[in-house]
């Protein structure tokens, strides 16, 4: 047999348009982490696993090539990573003896850029994304149309990262498409 | 129990003090000098044999059948502002009585047959329009659940049809069968529709006071007074008013009124919202329920498309609901009639529901001995307005919940027998 | 008679561009920057439209958004648009527009026989009438209902698109005028991040209808470039702000492309709906002016005073060239000013005794005759006036005295005072104050709500001549600015004063009196135009008790048309007032409620229906169902595979023939659907064992247990099966539609209730792709495909086993819904696809079979197997359902525990789980029909139950039910009669719920 | 339109949040030996104040934290939202804790 095809819900479409682009990341792996993230335990892991700083502010994200930490709540971290999650969830668990689950295929990640970008969210998330209120390296959750987002600033020009439940990506595909016509 | 009645009322005995186009006329002649008050605006007494509080539709409704079916004419009914202005005032007045369970059932077709003779009983036309109500189903859940309602309402002895996706287009031509989550079916109630809801509460006060109620208005009840467990009177902002009975027939004050006798309450108030567009011709006939994409709408004889929105779901007695909610209303609304999406809002506005878990009334004795309440018909009770002020009447006046309001007593949350049309077939309204 | 009315020079409009429209199927020409009502006017037409009952003739009153009577039909086809103010309408080229409500024509309309019986249909007439005989009413109101309306609605679907967004800014400014402009001005001079709306196609508010209207222009566009350089400012015209709600919430409609004429709009959208959270609000709105109420004052030609100030100054329009100017104040003599020096021939009828000096010789030196003490008497001409009769008023302004005179004019313009433009400041919660000196409501700025900061500047704030309007915008601007913690350097901002003359010592006169006690003579003193609301209504509403304002406004209709009573409100109060003897302020005003003018549905809903209405839910496997041919049902959100008919089967046909496959080969059916949590940490079991009935504890590693959630009230409100996966380590699955319930009742037990409990719950629903085999072939083709032993004791029913599958990583479930042997293969989502492909081919051998939902019904019904929801409904106990067994006697605790215990819980006969067999195998009775405890004639019949899950089915060889039946378990073996819609009564046999395999043999096969 | 705050996340729209009811009504510990009056009291009967409410909110669309909020029912004014174990904010105007 072949070897298996991997697919993502977006892969066969993007937008590229005046001043606004829209591009799936492809697959990524990615992993919930769950614990007391002031726990040395935690701290430590976080350091020996993924080389990562561990006080990351509320909705902030850090990145150190090989793997990226989001804040999703106060016992609560996403990271998306190049290695293989399932070896990073085993020693994780043992490390800390918290929760950590791979969700590599929950969701996937929309690359946004363009100056266009701000305007296109704006028509269906609640949230100010202006650079006074977000600004590279701000990370939020919340809401486009009907979908929970998590919406990322990777440069001001602007580049937004935006992730989205497998099963409403089409959705917000084509929510995207509609309005970035309109903007 | 007396049974409904459609004669005209004999209370009404001066016949020139009645409505009709021979009054109408001899008015014009006199240029409507010589109308008198539709309802007198007395001083309230000392004491009443029951008091009313509350100047809703059913409030007054209560009054009305004390006084001319109970032989209590010694009533008050108190409102804090004006007659009519709490949820009467400002519901979407949609009227059927296809409800699944018995007990519902029984309730809301007693309402249901007072309705049918109510303007000739009342003399005041409350426009009761039988134009049908019908409900879509869009999956095969709501194929299961009409289903099952249809044959409840059936063998309930109330009428109804099942109505297939080209029936309902035949009845509707504007509608689109192919929205999201199409439409598979159809019940349709062709005795439902709607009425005046302002008129409702007009016409009763004015019934109620030619019986000899006072209605006495901008009153605010703000204590309930007990002695040795007995309530006694009321303490309002015009001062204290004894009873013999009290009748809290408050809707969304309910709360409110229990804390002053000292007891809470299994409800909890949300805004609902609703909104009308600008008047236009004539364009959808009958009243249009739609669960699945949550649509609700008829047309008024006014010419506005009547709209129901949802019900914010945090505790409030602003009469102000959120924005999303109008949106999520009026997106469906689009979604199932594309040709409205030109026409244009008028206004928006929000009344204060009194909710229960199991989204059926509560008519009830209470800790307190002669209080009884009446309250929680949360998002649907105009329907029931002269079913519920018949079956409290009469249940007031014999100090016993009477047959049609014993299963909504407050006990039943206590022995778990709730009444839950809402958990059985999520219809709202 | 081409522009009769336009004046030679003047007017802002664009005099190389003309512009040709039609209206009532006459063409006509106006110039590009013409409203619909101002070219109209140009061309000498005064009649535009009916009343609402009366059919009165009308023309426009106004010049803006305040227009009760100019509404027309807009447009034809699909483009169509009812109830258009004329006076919003931006003139385009083809404009198409008719009148409304009138039949055969507006000229000619029978409706206006209404008018002649006026008489008898007083306010709320239809309450006293038409209740005999009873049976009539819906004949009544089939009249009424054709009478009533106004415009009609399209018929066609709407061509249009629409665009909603939010918006965020620092102060948002609500109106252009002086006041908004320079609010917007300084607020962003202080580096505030600024808002400016306005309603009309150009900023300047009053300005542009102001004799010196072009030096204004160019300071509105000094102004307006200033602020369009900056980064942080937003100019919106063309947007009105609609609503204003809790948190500085305002939303605001944007006229996009509406005045470039139907389908011309390119890609852009009809109309924008913005949705903006400012952090300080500046309100600008002005101010609205009130009409007097006289005798017959609804007349074409019958205009407000600024609004033929506009006509003149802004349109160059003359909208009569006789005029004369009736008033209670100093503001419209300057319109008396304008119109003469446009040339008309006009008279000023004061009523007041005291005019000033000052203005007396400004008006003889334009030879303008005054009337002190006067009041028009009545007016003559129907479809237009043609001319007043003026009398002396009192000194008290209670009667009209000496002799009338009469003067002829075509056009009068009246003016009752300045209302502020409160609607916003109200909207908000905050509330209003009666101002004696202008005689009107402005905000109670002291009593705005904490959570809608702020501020009202200019003439909604009452204050009337622009210079003071400027200073107030710019004191507003900067402390908004600086309450959102802005306060850079602000920039002065330069004032300007036009040509205007203020209100001034307004004498207020509600009801200008006449020879006849009002309502008895002939004349109409209209309030309410659109509405048909005149003084004598209230009069009626007062003597039938119909004081409150409230009652006022809902027995008379007043302020209930399209234009909410913007020009007529405050009159009808204050007439109430004077009845009643009280203040105007002890009437009090009727509720704000938004919108402000009236908002297209679509706007506001449009972008969020059709296709982006509510998303989709697709699995990975979506493509291949659709190559399979699938049809798709609707669960939830989530497009789920129905049934797969092969070429000329019908469902009834497709589902046989897979119903019968999966128990004599093998089926496959996407669940990927199911809702999945990822449960982990050491108290992970305590919470399984509060969620679920039954016991958790001694669950071994790898393997599965179904179980059952209740809610507090004791009723089952899911089900799924849970695996344990490791230590503290648990995969729970969930009904589909109930996925995000049981997530969200899981976190909220967590966290509110046991926050200390270590229990980390993910949702992983789309995390994976699963496929259900089941039939005895399941095993073979699973066995092809995997590294996992399949065998029979190596991996038993309700266990899993992790491992590969078509070569990517999977975890096999060994759990049925079918009673067939099954496996539920769960790969990572991005293999989904690759395992359909996969398991499909290999299935070839085996005649495997892709099957759908209503399938899958079929089988699990076959084995008694209840779906939560449609044999369950929130009001049915684990007992009910004739699970007991599912129920842990030993447990000290679990959710929905003590519930069970209650009176009515225990109760005995509750309708309980049973089977029906029909005495005709073939009948497959009608879900949800009812068995009744006797047959009779006719309904009414006492019911006891009812079918909750019927079918066909081919394993039985025959049709099956269950049901819901009173006392059900003690009945097995009774027969029930079930009534159908249609008076037949089928005959049933109570059973056991298993129809196929009793005794479970092929589940662990 | 409400904005609340998040304790976690800080101000969001409304619309990321939702509403779950009344705050602080434990569940009991004793339910074996509750009368059904205690039971249906602990599930069904609800404080509903006209005033100051103190009640539970989601985070929905955001960090997914459920957390409490002091709120008042006719102004539906925010007073104050605090992290399911912290110590009930004050009332305004009210010395009592409770
Ligand atoms: C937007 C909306 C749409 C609706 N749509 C429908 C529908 O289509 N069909 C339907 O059947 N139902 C509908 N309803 C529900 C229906 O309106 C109510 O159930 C019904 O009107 C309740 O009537 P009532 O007389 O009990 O209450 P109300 O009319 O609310 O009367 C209660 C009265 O008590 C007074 N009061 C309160 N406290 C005191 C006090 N302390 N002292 C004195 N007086 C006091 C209030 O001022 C009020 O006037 C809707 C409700 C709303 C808000
Ligand atoms: N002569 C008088 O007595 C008198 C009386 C009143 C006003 N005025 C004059 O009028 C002007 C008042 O200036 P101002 O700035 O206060 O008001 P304005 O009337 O000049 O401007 C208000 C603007 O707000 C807009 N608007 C109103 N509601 C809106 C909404 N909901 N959404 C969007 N836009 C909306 C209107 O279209 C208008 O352009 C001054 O020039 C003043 O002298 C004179
Ligand atoms: C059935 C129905 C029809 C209505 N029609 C209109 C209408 O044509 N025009 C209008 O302005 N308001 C209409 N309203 C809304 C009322 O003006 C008002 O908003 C509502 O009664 C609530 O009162 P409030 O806004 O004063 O709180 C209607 C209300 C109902 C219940
Ligand atoms: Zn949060």
């Amino acid at each position: 047999m072949d070897s298996p095809v991997i697919a993502t819900p977006l892969s066969a479409v993007k937008i590229d348009t005046d001043g606004f682009t829209a591009l799936e990341l492809g697959h990524i792996s990615k992993i919930n982490l769950r614990g007391d993230f002031d726990s040395p335990a935690v701290v430590g892991a976080l350091t020996t696993l993924l080389g990562m700083q561990t006080d990351l502010a509320p909705n902030t994200f850090v990145s150190n090539g090989a793997a990226t930490l989001f804040w999703l709540g106060p016992d609560e971290r996403l990271v998306y990573t190049d290695r293989d999650p399932d070896a990073i969830i085993s020693q994780w668990r043992n490390h800390t003896g918290t929760g950590a689950v791979d969700v590599s295929d929950y969701s996937t990640v929309l690359r946004l850029s363009g100056q266009k970008v701000r305007d296109v969210i704006a028509s269906g998330a609640p949230f100010d994304m202006h650079p006074d209120n977000f600004s590279a390296g701000q990370c939020v959750q919340t809401r486009f149309g009907n979908a929970s987002i998590l919406l990322s600033n990777h440069a001001d020009t602007p580049v937004f990262q935006l992730q989205v439940r497998w099963s409403f990506a089409e959705y917000v595909f084509n929510y995207i498409e509609r309005v970035v016509k309109y903007v | 129990m007396a049974g409904p009645s459609c004669r005209q009322s004999r209370y009404i005995d001066d016949f020139m003090k009645a409505y009709s186009l021979f009054s109408l006329a001899r008015n014009a002649m006199s240029y409507h000098r010589n109308w008198q008050r539709a309802w007198r605006s007395p001083d309230p007494k000392s004491k009443y044999d029951v008091v009313i509080i509350g100047g809703g539709g059913h409030g007054l409704a209560t009054a009305y059948y004390l006084a001319t079916q109970c032989g209590i004419n010694n009533v008050a009914v108190i409102e804090k502002g004006w007659l009519g202005g709490g949820n009467t005032g400002r519901n979407t007045t949609i009227v059927r009585s296809n409800y699944l369970l018995d007990a519902s059932a029984g309730m809301y077709e007693h309402a249901m047959k007072l309705w049918e003779g109510l303007s000739q009983e009342l003399n005041y036309n409350v426009m009761f329009s039988q134009r049908g109500l019908l409900h879509l189903a869009h999956s095969v859940h709501d194929m299961q659940e009409i289903g099952r309602r249809g044959n409840a309402i059936h063998l309930n002895g109330i009428d109804s049809e099942f109505l297939t996706p080209e029936q309902v287009k035949e009845m509707l031509p504007i509608i689109n069968l192919n929205c999201r989550y199409p439409v598979m079916g159809g019940l349709l109630q062709k005795r439902g529709g709607t009425a005046r809801h302002d008129a409702v509460a007009w016409g009763y006060a004015r019934g109620a006071d030619a019986a000899g109620v006072d209605i006495i208005q901008n009153c605010e009840v703000r204590g309930v007074r007990v002695e040795s467990n007995t309530v006694v009177g009321v303490e309002t902002s015009r001062g204290f008013i004894g009873a013999g009975k009290v009748g809290s027939v408050a809707a969304g004050h309910s709360s409110v009124i229990a804390e002053m006798a000292g007891f809470k309450m299994p409800l909890e108030c949300y805004p609902l919202q609703a909104l009308v567009s600008e008047p236009i011709k004539p364009i959808i006939d009958c009243v249009v329920m739609s669960n699945g994409i949550h649509v609700y709408v008829s047309q008024s004889d006014k010419g506005e498309l009547v709209v129901g929105s949802g019900s914010d779901a945090y505790n409030s007695y602003s009469q102000r609901g959120s924005f999303d909610l109008i949106e999520h209303t009026v997106g469906p609304l689009c979604e199932l009639f594309p040709l409205f999406s030109r026409l244009r809002m008028l206004r928006q506005w929000a009344g204060i529901v009194d909710v229960t878990v199991d989204r059926s009334p509560i008519l009830s004795k209470t800790p307190v001995k002669n209080l009884y309440f009446n309250c929680g018909w949360g998002t649907g009770g105009f329907k029931a307005t002269p079913g519920s002020g018949h079956a409290f009447a009469h249940s007031i006046a014999a100090g016993e919940m009477n047959e049609i309001a014993a299963p909504f007593s407050i006990d039943r949350f206590n022995s778990g027998a709730l009444i839950d049309e809402g958990a059985a077939a999520a219809v709202a309204h | 008679m081409s522009q009769s009315q336009r004046l030679s020079q003047g007017g802002m409009i664009d005099r190389s561009k003309p512009i040709s429209f039609a209206f009532d199927g006459r063409q006509y020409t106006g110039y590009q920057g013409d409203t619909l009502a101002s070219a109209l006017l140009a061309n000498g037409v005064r009649l535009m439209g009916r009343s609402f009952k009366y059919h009165r003739p009308r023309g426009a009153i106004a010049a803006g958004s305040e227009e009760p009577n100019a509404l027309v039909q807009l447009e034809t086809g699909a483009y169509t648009e009812p109830n258009t103010r004329a006076t919003c309408i931006e003139l385009y080229d083809g404009l198409v527009a008719k009148s409304q409500n009138r039949w055969p024509s507006l000229e000619f309309d029978i409706g206006a026989v209404n008018s002649l019986v006026a008489r008898f249909l007083p306010a709320g007439f239809y309450y006293k009438t038409f209740m005999w005989p009873a049976s009539m009413w819906m004949t009544y109101e089939k009249f009424i209902r054709k009478a009533a309306g106004l415009g009609v609605s399209p018929v066609e679907d709407d061509p249009d698109v629409y665009h909603g967004t939010y918006a965020h800014c620092d102060v948002l400014v609500i109106g252009g005028g002086p006041a908004g402009i320079s609010a917007a001005t300084a607020a962003a001079g202080s580096g505030a991040r600024v808002m400016l709306l306005d309603e009309g196609s150009e900023y300047g508010g009053a300005l542009l209808g102001t004799s010196d209207n072009a030096a204004a222009k160019s300071y509105i566009d000094s102004a307006l470039g200033a602020l369009g350089q900056s980064e942080n400012v937003r100019l919106l015209s063309r947007t009105t702000a609609t609503g204003y709600y809790d948190y500085n919430y305002i939303t605001a409609l944007e006229k996009v492309t509406d005045h470039l004429g139907p389908g011309n709009g390119g890609d852009a959208p009809r109309q924008r709906f913005w949705k903006i959270r400012a952090k300080q609000v500046v309100i600008a709105a002005g101010s609205i002016e009130r009409p007097l109420i006289f005798a017959d004052n609804d007349r074409p030609g019958m205009m407000l005073a600024n609004a033929v100030g506009v006509y003149i100054n802004r349109y160059g329009v003359l909208p009569g060239n006789d005029v004369v100017v009736f008033t209670n104040n100093d503001s419209a003599y300057q319109v008396a000013l304008d119109a003469s020096a446009a040339g008309a021939t006009v008279t000023v009828v004061d009523t007041r005794r005291n005019v000033s000096a000052d203005l007396k010789s400004k008006l003889e030196q334009n030879n303008i005759r005054l009337f002190e003490g006067h009041a028009i008497s009545s007016v003559q001409g129907g479809k237009g006036v043609e001319s007043v009769r003026i009398m002396e008023l009192s000194a008290d302004g209670e009667s009209l005295q000496g002799q009338a005179w009469e003067i002829v004019c075509t056009c009068v313009a009246t003016s009752g005072g300045w209302t502020p433009s409160c609607h916003m400041f109200s909207q908000s919660g905050g509330k209003l104050k009666y101002e004696e000196s202008i005689a009107g409501f402005i905000p109670d700025s002291s009593r705005a709500k904490n959570s809608c900061p702020n501020v009202s500047a200019g003439s909604c704030n009452g204050v009337f001549t622009t210079q003071e309007c400027i200073a107030q915008g710019v004191e507003a601007g900067i402390s908004a600015a600086g309450a959102a913690g802005r306060s850079g350097s602000v920039p002065s901002v330069d004032t300007f004063a036009v040509n205007e003359i203020p209100q001034g010592a307004i004498a207020p006169l509600w009801l200008v009196p006449t020879v006849h006690p009002v309502g008895e003579g002939k004349a109409k003193h209209f309030h309410d135009f659109q509405n048909d609301v005149t003084a004598a209504d209230i009069h009626l509403a007062a003597r039938e008790g119909f004081v409150s304002v409230e009652h006022l406004k809902r027995y008379t209709t007043t302020g209930m048309a399209t234009d909410q009573g913007k020009t007529s409100n405050l009159n009808a109060l204050a007439i109430m007032a004077n009845i009643q003897g009280v203040s105007i302020p002890e009437v009090g005003t009727t509720t704000f409620r938004p919108p402000y003018t009236p908002l297209t549905l679509g706007a506001v809903g449009g972008q969020e229906s059709r296709e982006l209405f509510i998303q989709e839910r697709k699995t990975p496997m979506h493509e291949h169902h659709v190559a399979s041919g699938a049809v798709f049902e609707d669960v939830g959100d989530w497009k789920r595979p129905w049934y797969l008919p092969k070429e000329g089967e019908d469902m009834h046909a497709a589902v046989q023939r897979e119903t019968l496959a999966v128990r004599e080969s093998v089926g496959m059916l996407d669940a990927s659907t199911l809702g999945k949590i990822d449960i982990q940490g050491k108290d992970a079991v305590k919470l399984l064992e509060m969620v679920y009935t039954n016991n958790w504890q001694k669950l071994a590693i790898g393997s599965c247990r179904y179980g059952l959630m209740l809610n507090e009230h004791g009723m089952i409100f899911d089900d799924g099966v849970t695996t344990r996966l490791g230590e503290n380590h648990y995969h729970m699955t969930t009904t589909t539609g109930g996925a995000a319930r049981v997530m969200n009742w899981l976190e909220e037990w967590l966290q509110t209730e046991w926050p200390e409990w270590e229990v980390y719950c993910t949702s992983v629903t789309e995390q994976w792709a699963v496929l259900a085999i089941n039939g005895p072939k399941a095993r073979d083709l699973l066995r092809d495909l995997t590294d996992i032993d399949v065998s029979k004791d190596a991996f038993p029913f309700m266990t899993m086993r992790e491992g590969t599958v078509a070569d990517v990583p999977a975890r096999v479930y060994r759990i049925s819904f079918t009673g067939e042997l099954s496996y539920e293969i769960n790969v990572p989502a991005r293999y989904g696809k690759h395992l359909i492909e996969a398991l499909t081919e290999a299935g070839k051998k085996y005649d495997l079979v892709p099957y759908g939902t209503e399938t899958m019904h079929v089988l699990r019904a076959e084995k008694g197997f209840i779906i939560v929801g449609q044999d369950t409904d929130g009001t049915v106990t684990p007992h009910d359902m004739d699970m007991d067994w599912i129920v842990s006697k030993t447990k000290e605790e679990y959710l929905g525990n003590r519930a069970q215990a209650r009176v009515d819980t225990r109760r005995e006969k509750r309708p309980q789980l049973i089977g029906l067999l029909t005495e005709d195998p073939t009948v497959v009775l009608p879900e949800g029909a009812h068995i009744v405890a006797e047959v009779l004639d006719k309904p009414p019949m006492p019911t006891i139950g009812h079918v909750t899950s019927s079918y066909m089915s081919p394993n039985a060889g025959r049709s099956i039910a269950l049901a819901l039946l009173q006392d059900g378990i003690n009945r097995k073996g009774e027969t029930v009669s079930l009534s159908m819609m249609d008076g037949t009564v089928h005959k049933a046999k109570v059973t056991d719920t298993v129809f196929v395999d009793k005794e479970g043999v092929r589940v662990r096969g | 339109m409400f904005i609340i705050n998040c304790p976690y996340c800080g101000d969001r729209d409304q619309t990321e949040f939702s509403c779950h009811g009344e705050a602080h009504i434990p569940r009991p510990t004793n339910t074996a030996t509750m009368t059904d009056e205690e039971w249906g009291d602990y599930v069904f009967f609800r404080s509903n104040p006209k005033g100051y409410h103190r009640e539970r909110w989601l985070h929905d669309h955001g960090c997914r934290r459920w957390f409490n909020a002091l709120r008042h029912t006719v102004t539906d004014e925010f007073v104050a939202t605090y992290k399911v174990q912290d110590p009930r904010p004050q009332i305004p105007g009210d010395g009592d804790q409770s």
